[in-house]
Parts: C-alpha cells; structure tokens; sequence
C-alpha cells in the first residue's frame, strides 16, 4: 500500500518541532546566560523565586489548557510543596545548640511558644532529606489524586471543580493559621538556615539554587512536553473537548483528568519547594485562594495552550508587579485587573497566541519551513 | 440482504442467551417518576443489523445510552455476549466491545484526522499506556486503511473541525471501526447528509457489517429499509413491534401510531 | 555580597546601569559639595550605606495595598511626619533624610522581598516599617543576614529580640498586665472571657493573659474562643457570653472582624457601660470603622491615646493634622511609629555614624523626652520602656484616659512564669 | 458544660441561639441570592460579587451622611433610601459591566471567573482611592441599635431582625419574579434555549443585561444591610466570597430553593457548632463537611434527575 504523501508527515512525530526547540533555546538563554549576565545577586534570586511560579502554572497548562480542568487551588500543592521543605530546613536549623534559650531546646521555636514540649509525629520522618524530597512530590501527588478521584468520578468538572478547589484552598489556609503549635500558623516557617549543612542564605547558595531551579524547570518542561505529544496529550485536548466521545472510546476519563491534576500538583509542589529553599520561608499567604488565582492568571497571560508562554507569562506578570509597585503602588491593582480583562477578553491565547497569529507567520515564512500550520487550538469553552 | 433468511425469534419467549450478541431485557429507567423506557426487551444476533425506528420521544436514544452506560437503568439486565452490562462502566463497555455514533457528530474538532483515529485505536487505553504510546506501522496502516474505508484518506492532516457535516458522520464511524466493536451502535448515521453521502454511508455500512452486529436508530424510511435485517419500533418506551420492515410496515399499530402519519 | 558591600561610584553606577528596568535605584550622583557643620562622609559611614555629603536614605515599609493597608496607613504617615520635622530640623549628622518608600502589600514575601531591595539595592541606613507579626518574622532573617536596622512600631506578641531590630511598640506583657491588674482592682473582676483572631498575636496575648489571671489574680478564664481572621458572624459566642456572665471580656479580635463583634455585641444588648469590656487591639484606627457608638464603654489598654494630656502630644497632633487633614485618627501604633526616626536619629548623633554597629550600640539607655506619650528609653533588649493607659472609648471615637501606670514598666520580651 | 445554669437560663440561651442561626440564616441567604440567579441561572462565576456588596455598603456610608448633614430629620428612615439606592447603584453597576464584559464571555464560564476576578481588583482599588484604606463606620439610626427583651434573659437583636425582615421581602420578591412573572419567565427560558427563547422574540441580550443587574443590585441591598453587622472597607467584599459560592454550589445552582435550603443548613451547622467549639473550629468542620458532602453529591442538595 503506498501511503499518501501527508501520512509522511505524521510518522514523524518529533519529540518537538523546530519551532519548539528555538523556544526551548531561547528559553535556556534568557535564564541560564542572560539574566545572570544582567542582574545583580539581589534580582536574580526575584527572577528565581518568580521561576518557582512558573512551575504551577506550567502544571496549569498541562491540567486546564489541555485537560480543561480549571483548578483554584494550586496554592495548596504550591504550599504543601514549600511546607515540606521547611519543615526539613526548619527542623535542621532548630537544632539543640541553636533553640537553647527554649523552654524545650531542639523543637522549632514556634512549637515552644505554643507549650508543644516534644516533636510531634507527623514531624519526625523530616529529619531525612531524601524522605523530605520523596514526600515533597508524593504528598500533594496523594492529595490531588484523593480530591481527583473523588470528584472526577463523580464527573464534577468545570465551575464546580474550580469552586470546590478554591474552598480547599480556604480551608487549608483556616488550618495552617488555627495550628500554628504545628505550623508556625500565619507567620509561617521561617528563618530557615541550612540544607544539609549548606548555608542557603548567602549570594553563592542563592546563585547555585537559582540554576537548579532552571534545571528543574526545564526538566519540567521536557516531561510536559512528553505529556503533550503523547497519545495522552491527545486524549487530554480530546476530552476537553468531547469528553463522552472519549468515554465511548473506552478510555476511563476520571483517570486521565486525575493524572493531569496530579502532574499540575506535583508540578507546583516542586516549585513551591524551591520557593523555600530560594526565599527561605513559607507561609500561608501562599497557599489561599489569591495566590491561586494569582497563578491561573499567570498562565493565562502566557498562553494557557503553551508550555513555554506559562514561564514567560510568569515572568512577565511579576516583572510588572514588581516595576509597577515600587514606581506606583497606588496603580497596580488598576493594572493587575485590567491585565486580568484584557488578557481574556481580547487574548485568550495570551502571549503564546500573539505570537502564534503575528510573530510565527513571518518567521516561518521566511524560513520556508514545509511545516503544516501548527493547531492552534482555540479557546476552549471551559 | 434477505431478512427472511436470518434466524428470528419470537418477541416475549425466553430463548437460550449464547446465541445471542446482545440482550435486553424488562429494561426500564424514569426520570423523575417519567418512564422514558419501560420494560423493553429486544435481542440482537451475531452479524445481525437491527434498526431501532419510533417517533420522536419514543426512547430510542435512551435504549442506547443505556446500553453503553451513558445512563443507569432503574431496572431490568442487557446481556452483551452473557455478560451484564448494566454493572460496567462505561469504559468497561466499550473494552468489552460495544461501540456507540452519536447522533450529532461527536469528533474532536481540535484535532486532526488521524489523530482523531489514533485516539481510538484500541490499544494504550489505561493512563500509563498512552503516555507510552507508539506511532508505529502497525497503528499508522490501521488508522490509513480505515481512512481508505471512510473516504477520508486524502484529508489525514486536515484537522476535524474543517470537515463536512458528512465527513464528521464518516469520522465518526471510521473511529467506531477501528475499535473494532463486535456491537456497533448508530445513533441516526445518514442525518443531515446528501442523497450522495446517504449512498455512500449504506455502502460503507454493508463493508463493515462483517463480522459484528450493528443497532441503528434511524428516521429515514428508505436507508432502514436498504439496510435493516429487522427493526425494532419504539413507542412511549415501548416496544410496539418487531420483525422484518415487511411485516412492521404492515403492523396496524405501528400504522396508526407512526407510519401513518 | 563583597561586591555589593563596597563603597562609591563605580559599583553603584555599574549596578544602575545592570539593572535595567529594575526601577529608579535610590542612590543619586549628588554634587560632592559638603555642609560645614557635617561631619565627612567617610568617617560617618564607613559600611556603604546610601550616605552622601548632604543626604541620607531611610526605607519605610508599609503595606499600600491589600488587606493591611488599612492598619499601616497611620504609622507611614507618622514615619513621614516625624523625616519631614527632622528635616525641617537640620536633619541627622547634617544630612537630609530621603525616603524611599516600598509597599509591601499585606503580603509577607513581598516584604522580605522589598526589605532586601531596601538593604541591598538602595542601602538604606534604617528602615522605617512593617506592621504584623507575619510580616516582620518575613524580613528578620534579611535585616539579620544584610546587617540591616529595622524599627518596629506595633505592639506585639514578644518572644523574639534581634540586634537588628528596635521594637518601639510595647511587647504583650508591658500592655497587658498592668491593665488586668487595674481591672482587677478597680471592676473587681474575677472571671474573664477571652475572644481572640486566630492567629499568633492573639493566642501568645491570651496565654500571657491566663497565666496572670490564674497565677497572680487567683481569678478564673472561663472562656477562650477564636475565630478566623476576617470572621463576620459573632452572635454564637455573644449568647455563650450571656450564658457565663463573665465579670470581664477580654479580646484581641483584629482587621474586618473587629467592627463585626462589636456592632453584633452592641445588637445583642450588651451593654458595656455595665459589662466590663477590655479590648488589647482597638485604637482610635478601629474606632473609625467600628463607629464610636458601637464601642463607647470599652475599655483599651494602650501605651498611647490622641487625648493624652501633656504638652509633647498636643504639638505632635496639631503637626500630624496639619500634615494629613484635620480629620485623621491616631492610635498607638502611629505614634509608636512617629517614634522610630527619631530614636534613630538620636543614636547616629550620639554614635556620631551612620554604620548599623554603631548606632545599635549607641542605642541603649536613649532616652526620648519629646515623645507624644510622655517619654521612653531604649531598655538593652531592643523595646522600650513606656507606661500602660488603660482608656475608656468615648461615643465620639476618642478615649478618656482613665488608668495610667505609676511609673515605666520594664520590656520583658521573654517573661519568665508566661510562658 | 451546663451543669451550672438554671433551666430558665438555659431555655433563654436556646431561645437565644435559635435566633442567632436564624441571623446567621439570614444573612447567608442575602449573600447567596444575587449569585444564586448569577451564576446559578446565568451560570457566570462573578468573583466580584463580593465588591458588589461592598458598592452597597458604601452607597449607605454615604447616605449616612447626607441624610446627617442635610435632612437629619429624616435621619430616621435614611436606611430605606440607601437601600433602594444601593439596590440602583449596584444593579446599574452590574448591567454595564455585563455590556462590557460579560456579555463577551457567555460560551466561556471559566473564562468569566477570571475576568471577574480582575474586575473586583480594581474596584477595590477604585474603593481604596476614593473612600481611603481603612474601614468607614456606618452611622446607624437610633432605632435599629440594641435589642428587643422579650423575657427577663431573652434578648432579640433588632437588626438581626431587620437583617431577617429584609431578607424574607427579598426572597418572596425574587420568587415571584422569578416564578411567577414574564420576566422570570423569560428568564428562564433563555437559560434554557437561547437561540429558542431569541427565536420567539425575546431580546435575549436585554434579559442578560437585566438579570445579571439585578443579581447585582439584590448585592448591593445585601451590603447595604451587612453595614448594620459587619465591617466596610475596600477588601471587605473578599470575606464573603468562599461562603457564598459554597452556599449557592451547596444548594444545587440552578434552584432558589436549593440556594434556601443550602443556607439553612450550613448556618445553623456552623451556629450550632461554634456554639459547643470554638469559632475556628466549627469554620473549618463546616467548610469541610461541606466539602465532602459536595464531593460524594456533586449536583448540590436540590437537583432534578435528568437526561443528559
């Protein structure tokens, strides 16, 4: 049987298209030579910490772009990421020598205020650091696959999943701040010291995390880049769009759309722990429902079909949040809304879409790249 | 195609279940106290296509969805090959081999033509399996061949939404087909299409019937007439009659309440 | 930071070029023309602050936006208040004070964030700021880590004394023993009720509180509730406030649920010119939002009241007025902001330096007579010794002084027996 | 923890408790109608609900003080005026951001979550510039302050019965228009089939328009009334965003009855629970048992089965 000619095209599949891998280039650039070229010890560590947002709403476009599952809750897994790893740095850095004027030395010192005399067991197993870095993936992956299954099986989609994620959001916020014997409650972890002996606060450890950061990130990328061209990237913008096509095809859904929102969880808890390390605490102001809303819009600003537009969106919305509110504090709110408005009203590819429908175009055609048009997928409904 | 020469059963007698591909029966489900299906039992034989016709309303679209677990019976067993599929889900049902048309097309319009085969090609169905799915020959001259069947095989690379409305309903199938369903199930397959599309849709229809069973529902007298072996009339979510269009076009039940008007 | 650290132009210019979009850096290229009176810039600084012959850059950290601004707004406008009289003054060491605010909008990372732009970037020699407790534990390991010096104005929970930090609120134990004493004493009171936010300021409050109570007063706590922060719906534990007829209630409710509790206790016919009400978080900020009305009776216990009698307050109320409107409120924490640059100012005199070292240990047993309050000193431990007022809230939203402590009392910020 | 109270005492504190819930009942149900035909009949997730409120409050601030300075004989029955001018404000509000904003967005729900959320950014900040950062106080007339004895130990709050009043007129108004007049008819039928109800003339786009108004006016009455118990101040509104949604979704979305009857339970669960735990506590085992039971019963408490 001869093929016809476009079958051609479709055996190779590539791992990513040249475009992608120009962006992928591009990307590696900016953070691992041009930034650190430009920016001084103190910025660097922002654009680092603001890379660690990147990781939820890379994890937003895998679970609400492609999956069309729009969750508020993604500061949760950011937070139980970041709350893992304090808890490993805090209890290194309350060492016996360290918390001597305690009542009870070698617990965190919060727990001493609160009159907790001995660690309590859920604290324990921290003392580990490769326990630390297993549960800082496993626990929110548990947590997001626990809430998935009950809900997708149930077929909760959509507002409500969203409504539902944002009270979880609301809840957990409730609880860390009610415990703080456990939690350090609103103030959050802090003054966090040492990784396994490494002092984490200096210019050089800030450097040194702040380039692992980037690796993981773009690990992260590569491994969403594989979800994506997968049979099950397909089947992900499949359901999205036709979900009981998808269930007639014999695929069971819940599953699917639960491991999307387990990647986005352990996406954001990843980052969320190189937030610790990076800024050195975490508190509960990251885990509510603004933050979280705060992280869909970062996605949606890039592009919430587009794995590289969610970093550059990240970076851009903070980078504005940033300049805006040292210049005008007044205005940012003004800003932060009307960029909200704009980006779904008039652009709801983001900046991925922009580039696709002004900037592409005249690239390729001047390459005279023979690629077919890229799908750019419309805004889904939901 | 001769209805008469296939096996027929009469309605209402119990008759040994391995024979049959599929049973229904004493199938009722309500919505809020509305009876939309309410004790129909049927049987459908291995290669046989059975038409499913009634007015609007009738049920005919709920027997379906009941069928492939879209909806819950409130009581009553369908048996697809002695197993109970009223106890799967939905996914479980088409693994077992059911395949299910909706009546509007349902196709993924993001997507292209052969990805839209791809995605039901019958293999990486679990999480893990289709994060490890390969594109090799094997799944490539599938999805071509069904192509080929579908009259679809020069727009591969199209993406589905820039299709015609018959060509989604052509989609629809080939995707049914290359799961290769022993029970196939099509709900009004020719609606919408042009007298050309409707020839071409019998004729794929007669190829693929090979080797399955198919159930359709179906208003267009002449197409059910090319094609059915018997036909099923639906009525207020009951069965009304049942045999050969011969002898349900002659049915005065059916007269009254259907063709007659 | 080596390079960071280091003194004059190159670096500082090179940093401005670097940074590109990184908004407008503090330092300007000042003409090197010098005040007689002015002691050199190198023998004033000699660490790399943001010290030039004629200016001196100071930070003030506040939140402008989100759920704090509220709070914060008074104690930036007191900071302002007390740089610009400085100023007018001859400013410190002859150098002119220069603001560079941040806002650290009601978010704590954005603190620690904004307080190490502060410190780094535009080598701030003090920093005037922060408000809660969150917010401040966020920036502590900066100012630590950068060498930094922070001046604190909220009253707060203790438990905590870092060199890089002057707390010129009072701790919890100088504002709330004195107070329960009083009521003690005065009311009689035997039974306390506490209602508190959920969070640590109130919780640590309360525990000093107890311990008081039952160890020293040999009274009894029968109830101990809180509510999560932003909490609206009070009237469940009002009826359990009926049910306990407590001789006192004592709270630390903050922000939105403040103005909640007492309109819904006002509603419910508690009637505080009979109930003995004693509120450790309402100044004349709260008041505005809660309407004089709905509190009149309450008693607070602060270290500072807008009626305060003496002659230090009313020049510093005509000035604050002047500045931001007739119609501004005061409370104890815009005025124990109003104390921070000058306490800092008075050490650099008295260090002759701007360096952080320096003025940290020219720091204690500074003494401010010009203070609203009356006067304070810088204990050892970084807070302030004050006096405690407990007042009674008037339908007007002004308090009537009723109880002032005889003498200074002593920051304990660690008290042994409470903990 | 009754051992040491008189029957008498008891009985009141009951009386008294009931009434507390049926508060609490109230006032959950204010907040929940104006979303309840948002997003429950329109299927909008308006985030800026809360800033809708919050306009409400500050119309009656600002009555307040006119009525003090011009009128202060009518000081009295101001609150009738700031409400109708909340409910106008509000509702006026609400109709020009659907033409701006909404209206664009009715194929993309979540898209409207998003959207909103921007939105209520700014009006808080919008709020901050002009009323200033920190929370205004609310004059009341004399008469709506303090509490009715209705026995020697039984005290009813006169604006928790207001608060009730208010709510009961409201949500008798809702239902007829809703149920019972062509509007509400009309309504519905556009929720049901647009293109149908477009077909038969009805001017689907002004139905859009005016429902989405008056959602947000019923917000701006239920601020209005919040000024009698609860704080105004720019971010006020966010306080009671999480518990209105829960109630609208708890209730089943597309049902007034279900938004009732959702109100109802969670607030008398979280009366009854704070009054035996403490405050935070019963926060958290509300919202969780909310949850939950959202999990295991995702079409809220008052759904119809019906064909998909």
């Amino acid at each position: 049987m001869t093929r016809p000619n476009p079958a051609q095209t479709v055996n190779d599949n590539p791992f990513m298209k040249p475009m992608e891998w120009v962006s992928l280039a591009l990307l590696a650039a900016v953070i691992f030579v041009v930034l650190p070229m430009l920016l001084d010890a103190f910025r660097l560590n922002l654009v680092g910490k603001y890379l660690t947002y990147s990781f939820v709403a890379l994890g937003l476009v895998i679970c609400w772009g492609f999956g069309g599952i729009l969750s508020l809750g993604q500061g949760v897994f950011f937070g139980l990421g970041g709350y893992l790893m304090a808890m490993y740095l805090k209890l290194e850095a309350s060492s016996v020598e360290n918390t001597k004027i305690q009542s009870t030395p070698g617990i965190p010192d919060f727990m001493d205020w609160n009159q907790i005399t001995a660690l309590p067991w859920f604290w324990k197993p921290f003392t580990s650091l490769p326990f630390t870095l297993i549960a800082v993936i496993v626990v929110p992956a548990l947590f997001a696959f626990v809430i998935g299954t009950a809900m997708f099986r149930r077929r909760v989609g959509g507002t409500y999943f969203a409504i539902i994620t944002q009270a979880i959001a609301a809840i957990l916020t409730i609880l860390i701040v009610g415990q703080q014997g456990y939690t350090g409650g609103i103030n959050g972890i802090t003054d966090l010291r040492t990784l396994n002996g490494w002092d984490i606060r200096t210019d050089q450890a800030h450097n040194i995390l702040y380039f692992v950061n980037g690796a993981l990130l773009v690990a992260c990328i590569l491994f969403a880049q594989y979800v994506k061209r997968s049979k099950l990237g397909r089947i992900l913008v499949a359901m999205r769009d036709k979900e009981d096509r998808v269930r007639f095809s014999g695929y069971s859904v819940a599953g699917f759309k639960t491991f999307a929102f387990c990647l986005a969880a352990v996406f954001a808890a990843i980052g969320g722990a190189m937030f610790t390390l990076q800024v050195g605490f975490m508190s509960p102001s990251f885990v509510g429902i603004v933050p979280s809303i705060e992280m869909v819009i970062y996605a949606a600003v890039g592009g919430r079909l587009s794995l590289f537009g969610a970093v550059w969106g990240t970076l851009l919305v903070n980078w504005a949040k940033t300049t805006f509110s040292e210049s005008f504090p007044e205005l940012w709110l003004f800003g932060l809304g009307g960029l909200f408005i704009l980006v779904v009203l008039a652009f709801p590819n983001g900046l991925a879409g922009i580039y696709r429908t002004y900037v592409e175009p005249r690239l390729t055609r001047r390459a005279k790249a023979p690629e077919p048009a890229p799908a750019a997928l419309p805004h889904a409904a939901e | 195609m001769n209805a008469a020469l296939l096996p027929s059963h009469p309605i209402g007698a119990a008759p040994a279940e391995q024979e049959f591909l599929l049973a229904v029966e004493a199938l009722t489900v309500s919505f809020d106290g509305f009876k939309a299906v309410n004790d129909v039992s049927f049987y459908v034989d291995p290669n046989e296509i059975r038409v499913i016709i009634g007015p609007n309303g009738a049920g005919k679209t709920t027997v379906l969805d009941l069928i492939c677990g879209r909806t819950k019976a409130s009581s009553g067993s369908i048996k697809y090959k002695g197993q109970e599929l009223t106890k799967l889900s939905e996914s479980g049902i088409v693994q077992a081999g059911v395949g299910r048309k909706f009546q509007t097309p349902s196709i993924y319009d993001d997507l292209t033509v052969f990805e839209n085969l791809e995605i039901s090609y019958p293999r990486g169905r679990s999480v893990f399996g289709a994060l490890t799915f390969k594109r090799d020959a094997q799944v490539r001259d599938r999805i071509e061949e069904v192509a080929h069947m579908i009259f679809l095989k020069d727009q591969l690379l199209e993406r589905a939404e820039f299709l015609s409305h018959g060509q989604k309903q052509w989609l629809e199938i080939g995707m049914l087909l290359i799961q290769d369903p022993e029970l196939l199930m099509l709900d009004e397959p020719v609606a919408g299409m042009s007298v050309g599309e409707r020839i071409k849709t019998a004729e794929l229809l007669n190829q693929i019937i090979v080797g399955r069973s198919v159930l359709v529902i179906e208003h267009d007298m002449k197409f059910v007439e090319d094609i059915a072996h018997r036909v099923t009339v639906l009525h207020q979510g009951r069965v009304l009659s049942e045999g050969s269009m011969e002898r349900v076009k002659n049915d005065p039940k059916v007269i009254e309440v259907y063709l007659g008007h | 930071m080596a390079e960071d650290q280091g003194n004059g132009l190159p670096s500082a210019l090179r940093r401005r070029l670097l940074m590109g979009l990184a908004g407008l850096p503090a330092m300007a290229l000042m003409p090197r023309t010098s005040f007689a009176a002015a002691p050199a810039t190198a023998a004033v600084n000699t660490t790399g602050l943001a010290v030039t012959d004629t200016e001196v850059t100071v930070g003030v950290l506040h939140s402008l936006t989100g759920t704090m601004a509220i709070s914060e707004t008074g104690a930036q406008q007191a900071e302002k208040l007390a740089i610009a009289q400085i100023n007018e003054a001859g400013g410190v060491l002859g150098r002119k004070i220069k603001v560079v605010q941040e806002d650290g909008a009601s978010d704590w990372p954005t603190f620690a964030e904004k307080a190490k732009k502060l410190l780094v970037n535009d080598h701030c020699a003090a920093v005037m700021g922060c408000w809660t407790s969150a917010s401040r534990k966020a920036v502590l390991p900066v100012f630590e880590q950068y060498n930094g010096l922070l001046y604190y104005p909220t009253f707060y929970e203790g438990l905590e004394q870092s060199k890089n930090v002057f707390y010129t609120g009072q701790e919890a134990t100088q504002q709330i023993l004195a107070s329960l004493d009083w009521v003690h004493k005065e009311k009689g009171a035997k039974s306390f009720f506490f209602i508190g936010s959920d969070y640590i300021w109130p919780r640590t409050s309360n525990k000093i509180a107890r311990k008081h109570v039952e160890n020293v007063l040999k009274g009894t706590v029968v109830g101990e509730e809180y509510f999560p922060l932003g909490h609206t719906q009070f009237n469940s534990v009002i009826n359990k406030l009926k049910l306990k007829k407590p001789d006192v209630i004592f709270t630390d409710v903050v922000g939105g649920s403040n103005v909640a509790f007492y309109k819904q206790l006002k509603a419910a016919g508690i009637d505080l010119s009979k109930q003995v009400l004693l509120t450790i978080s309402v100044t004349e900020d709260e008041i505005d939002g809660i309407g004089g009305e709905n509190i009149a009776g309450a008693y607070s216990c602060m270290k500072y009241f807008q009626s305060l009698k003496n002659p230090n307050n009313e020049k510093f109320v005509a000035a604050f007025h002047k500045m931001w409107g007739e119609k501004t409120v005061i409370g104890d924490v815009t005025q124990a902001a109003y104390l921070g640059p000058f306490l800092w100012k008075m050490a650099c005199e008295k260090a002759g330096s701007f360096d952080v070292d320096k003025v940290v240990a020219a720091s204690p047993g500074l003494e401010f007579k010009e203070a609203p309050e009356g006067y304070v000193r810088i204990d050892p431990n970084h807070h302030l010794w004050s006096k405690t007022r407990v007042a009674k809230a008037l339908p007007n939203g002004q308090f009537e002084v009723v109880y002032e402590s005889p003498e200074l009392i002593k920051p304990d910020p660690f008290p042994k027996g409470y903990q | 923890m009754f051992g040491d109270y008189s029957l008498t005492d008891l009985s009141s504190i009951f009386v008294m408790q009931g009434f507390a819930g049926l508060i609490l009942f109230s006032v959950y149900t204010l907040m929940a109608l104006g979303l309840a035909i948002i997003f429950g009949q329109m299927g909008v997730i308006n985030m800026a609900h809360g800033e809708f409120m919050i306009l409400g409050a500050y119309v009656t601030y600002l009555c307040s003080g006119f009525f003090q300075t011009h009128l202060p004989a009518l000081f009295p029955a101001y609150f009738f005026v700031a409400m109708a001018l909340a409910f106008i404000a509000s509702g006026a509000l609400g109709m020009l951001v659907e033409w701006a904003l909404i209206r664009h967005l009715y194929k993309r729900p979540l898209d409207t979550l998003l959207a909103t959320w921007g939105l209520s950014l700014i009006l808080q900040q919008t709020y901050r510039t002009i009323f200033g950062a920190r929370e205004v106080g609310v004059e009341l007339p004399a008469w709506l302050i303090g509490s009715v004895q209705v026995t020697d130990s039984i005290e009813i709050p006169i604006n928790g019965m207001f608060v009730m009043a208010i709510t009961t007129l409201i949500t008798i108004g809702v239902a007829l228009l809703m149920y019972r007049s062509r509007f509400g008819a009309q309504v519905r039928a556009v929720v049901q089939n647009r293109p149908m109800a477009g077909a038969v003339g009805i001017d689907t786009e002004r139905v859009d328009r005016l429902t989405f108004g008056l959602g947000c006016g019923i917000a701006g009455i239920a601020g209005s009334a919040f000024t009698m118990v609860g704080s105004t101040g720019p971010t006020s509104g966010q306080l009671y965003i999480v518990d209105t949604f829960l109630i609208v979704v708890f209730g089943g979305a597309a049902s007034l009855l279900g938004t009732i009857a959702s109100a109802f339970s969670i607030s008398q669960t979280q009366s009854t629970l704070e009054f035996f735990l403490s405050g935070s506590t019963a926060k958290v085992i509300t919202l969780l048992a909310v949850v939950g039971i959202l999990m295991l019963r995702p079409q809220g408490l008052f759904t119809l089965k019906v064909r998909r």
